[in-house]
């Protein structure tokens, strides 16, 4: 909540360019050498969200860990752009098909009811406001929800975007799921984008290894942190100031 | 009347002249045309725009067309991990390279395929993508225009032809094929399997004859990754 | 999770306001959802938006709906020539009409669907049809901007459907139904036979679950002109 | 050929509003009364304009009766708006499925390697320039191929433009079949259409009850005449000065 304490804390707009803020430095260390959510539990958190019946875009990295954690009660229809829906877990050994693989070229399974497309009708989906949900990585997130996933600043090679401005211009609900700094400590949630963007305004919730986080028109909202971690210290390690509105929970995972 | 069977790869791809604008299949390792490609390193055409989701995994796909310095300008969405020959010709500022949104290129190939001149689209608003594209605003929303993206050839990848042309693909291989099927001049499809016409049912042929000019049965390479 | 099927026409149908935009499969008599026609009919939704190829044979197809007065405007390409409860409320000035080419009307239902704000065609380039409607030189020729056209609802008709919604369509009884299921925000599918699921080949859905959402086995009126 | 005593005969722009030419009305007269290809002649005619292996749109009226006339020795893969690519002849009583119209509504069969898709993707095929040849009706042929023939002007009814736009739009080849003349006598090729238009240069070739005429960037182009027919009497009843190049040889049928 404003006034609650956690303003002086924010950090200033661009935080990659100052890596360690001069006001809080001490602190951050401290919360720098503090265990976090491993891949996995942001994952783990991530499928919680995922709605009983809902269509569903995972994306490269954390997201795709995703579908290893559902709850045994609900069924979710997994969308691959390359021309899937109803993708089920990945193939074991030996009951591989290179022609049945995933966004990411591992060879899957289906579950019943499944389809198969071509990749414009696969986009299609994505765009055309199709999905319920995706679930991509992300660089960095902005306080307005712009999304940065697709290429490091001054990186040499190409780069490539994939489907993810298709989905990130129309998925109804976009999750991103990400470290909460990068290896240097740098807040990944920021004022503005400092990658090159994905898409504006897109972002609906983030899961880090220390928070949720709700993207909302008065700003990012402070859902549920790590166990073992306060509001205030989320606060440090996050480019924004977070509405706090209530006691924030502890993340569950089930 | 016309026969579009052709006996060899090589034969499927005599005529393509250096400079040509090319459709190139495939994503994720499923339904490259690498076969086609193959033939197409074999006659050693230069010059090539390449269009096409990745940029080759290693010598595969189409790998072995930038480790020969056969394309020079390539527009794809996805480069990919192990396109090592593509990166190393991107630093070495051989080949240049349009990166698209990979529903956008979808849709710019299929606009050019419907015979539709340009579409306005949010993806890519306010991105790089966006530089040097017009902006406007429609349905209230920020809109940056599109145009075709048209091909001289498409080497595709289906599974069954019959002779005149109608195709099935399997599984996920399908992906890009049927979109360049339609979007270039000259369709050439590697296939696995040629059938007697007939043999397909009329409601699950996957590319219709229509836009398929060329068939070649290929038995080799079909994963090349 | 949501269930899809719905056990009556009139549930299916029971919460269309008035005043809804609502899309209509069919062609040439086949493909019309008759039976949701009917159920529309007795529900006695007013001053709808129909988006339909035609406007009804006699009292058959969307006859029923201008015979009852319940289309106040209507975007069709070709009303037909036996369109007579239609013809008469247009002399009437009961209902108006937006005459659309007929690929024209599909592609703006599709960039609906598919998320794209507008495009250009050449097709109605100095027509009645380009009045009104922006226009400029793209790739050198004389382009019109068209926009999409959405929908609350698409009435379509299948053949078989499973519980999930996978969808698989008779012969030319497609026509625009795999279209419409697209580009309307809710699409209600009148099936002839509901299967189990896994019955269809994922290779030969024909509309995918995602854009079905609910589902109506009918065994009633299949041709109604 | 310019300068061969056609000119004079040449009926001015627009002939619609007057019927009767003041000039030439008795000649015209004359012509009107002499005997012309009956329909069924004008879909043989052109029917021989089908290359073999084509892929072809017949449009209502007279060209829905050129399927009827194709040469033995050649195939032709006829599309259907409404998602057939191959059909065949007309069902036979008691064959007919009302699933299987063209798209006048008529159940047809399917030849062998025939194909169904959907409605977004036939108008794709017409309008991206994947038929090799289109045959469309016409109520009037500008001197630049304009063609008007989806609405009568003035008629109470609301017309109905069809997949005739679409078609005009991209069709490599597009031949128009149609009477040379209205009932009235009016020329149908007009220097400039006064019915409501549906394309811009878009016509190929004209295939009428009186000769075939091709449209190229230096005009009208004679290239035959019906029977009993002479090139000057065919220019009385046209609204445009048509080029004669050579001696023009009768309409042929095989």
């Amino acid at each position: 909540m404003p006034g609650n304490g956690i303003h002086e804390k924010v950090m200033p707009g661009n935080a990659i360019q100052q890596k360690v803020m001069p006001g809080n430095a001490i602190q951050q260390k401290v919360m720098l050498a503090k265990p976090r959510l491993a891949r996995e539990q942001i994952a783990q958190r991530a499928a919680l969200e995922l709605p009983d019946g809902a269509y569903v875009n995972l994306g490269w990295g954390i997201p795709n860990l995703i579908a290893d954690y559902l709850p045994k009660e609900i069924t979710v229809y997994f969308h691959s752009e390359n021309g899937i829906l109803g993708m089920g877990r990945r193939a074991k050994s030996g009951e591989e098909d290179f022609d049945q693989v995933d966004a990411m070229k591992v060879p899957v399974t289906l579950i019943p009811g499944a389809s198969f497309f071509h990749q414009a009708d696969a986009h299609l989906m994505s765009r055309g406001g199709h999905l319920d949900v995706a679930v991509l990585g992300g660089f960095q997130v902005s306080e307005k929800g712009d999304l940065s996933n697709w290429k490091i600043p001054g990186a040499k090679d190409s780069g490539g975007i994939g489907g993810a401005m298709d989905i990130a211009a129309g998925a109804k609900t976009l999750i991103v799921c990400m470290e909460h700094t990068t290896k240097d400590g740098a807040p990944k949630i920021v004022k503005k984008c400092t990658y090159p963007l994905t898409g504006l305004a897109c972002v609906d919730t983030i899961i880090t290894d220390l928070a949720v986080i709700d993207v909302k028109p008065e700003g990012l909202i402070l859902r549920e942190v790590a166990r073992g971690w306060t509001a205030e210290e989320v606060q440090v390690l996050t480019g924004v100031q977070l509405i706090v509105r209530q006691q924030i929970p502890e993340m569950s995972f089930a | 009347m016309k026969q579009k069977l052709y006996a060899s790869l090589d034969e499927a791809v005599a005529d393509i002249p250096d400079g040509a604008q090319i459709m190139f299949g495939g994503f994720g390792g499923a339904g490259f045309p690498n076969n086609l490609i193959q033939a197409l390193a074999r006659k050693g055409t230069k010059n090539i725009t390449a269009v096409s989701n990745n940029c080759g995994t290693r010598e595969g796909e189409l790998g072995l067309m930038f480790k020969n310095n056969q394309i020079k300008h390539v527009i794809a969405s996805f480069p990919g991990p192990h396109a090592n020959y593509f990166q190393e010709r991107f630093a070495a500022k051989e080949v240049t390279l349009e990166l698209v949104p990979q529903g956008i290129l979808c849709e710019r190939m299929r606009a050019a395929g419907a015979g539709l001149q340009g579409f306005y689209t949010t993806v890519g608003v306010g991105t790089e993508v966006a530089e040097g594209k017009e902006e406007r605003l429609l349905e209230g929303e920020r809109c940056i225009l599109e145009l075709p993206i048209h091909a001289d050839y498409a080497l595709i990848k289906a599974q069954q032809a019959d002779e005149l042309g109608n195709l099935t693909y399997r599984l996920a291989a399908r992906n890009f094929n049927p979109i360049m099927a339609m979007a270039a001049k000259t369709t050439i499809a590697e296939v696995e399997e040629i059938v007697p016409v007939g043999t397909i049912d009329p409601e699950h042929v996957m590319t219709p004859a229509i836009f398929v000019h060329r068939i070649v049965q290929a038995k080799g390479l079909r994963y090349a990754g």
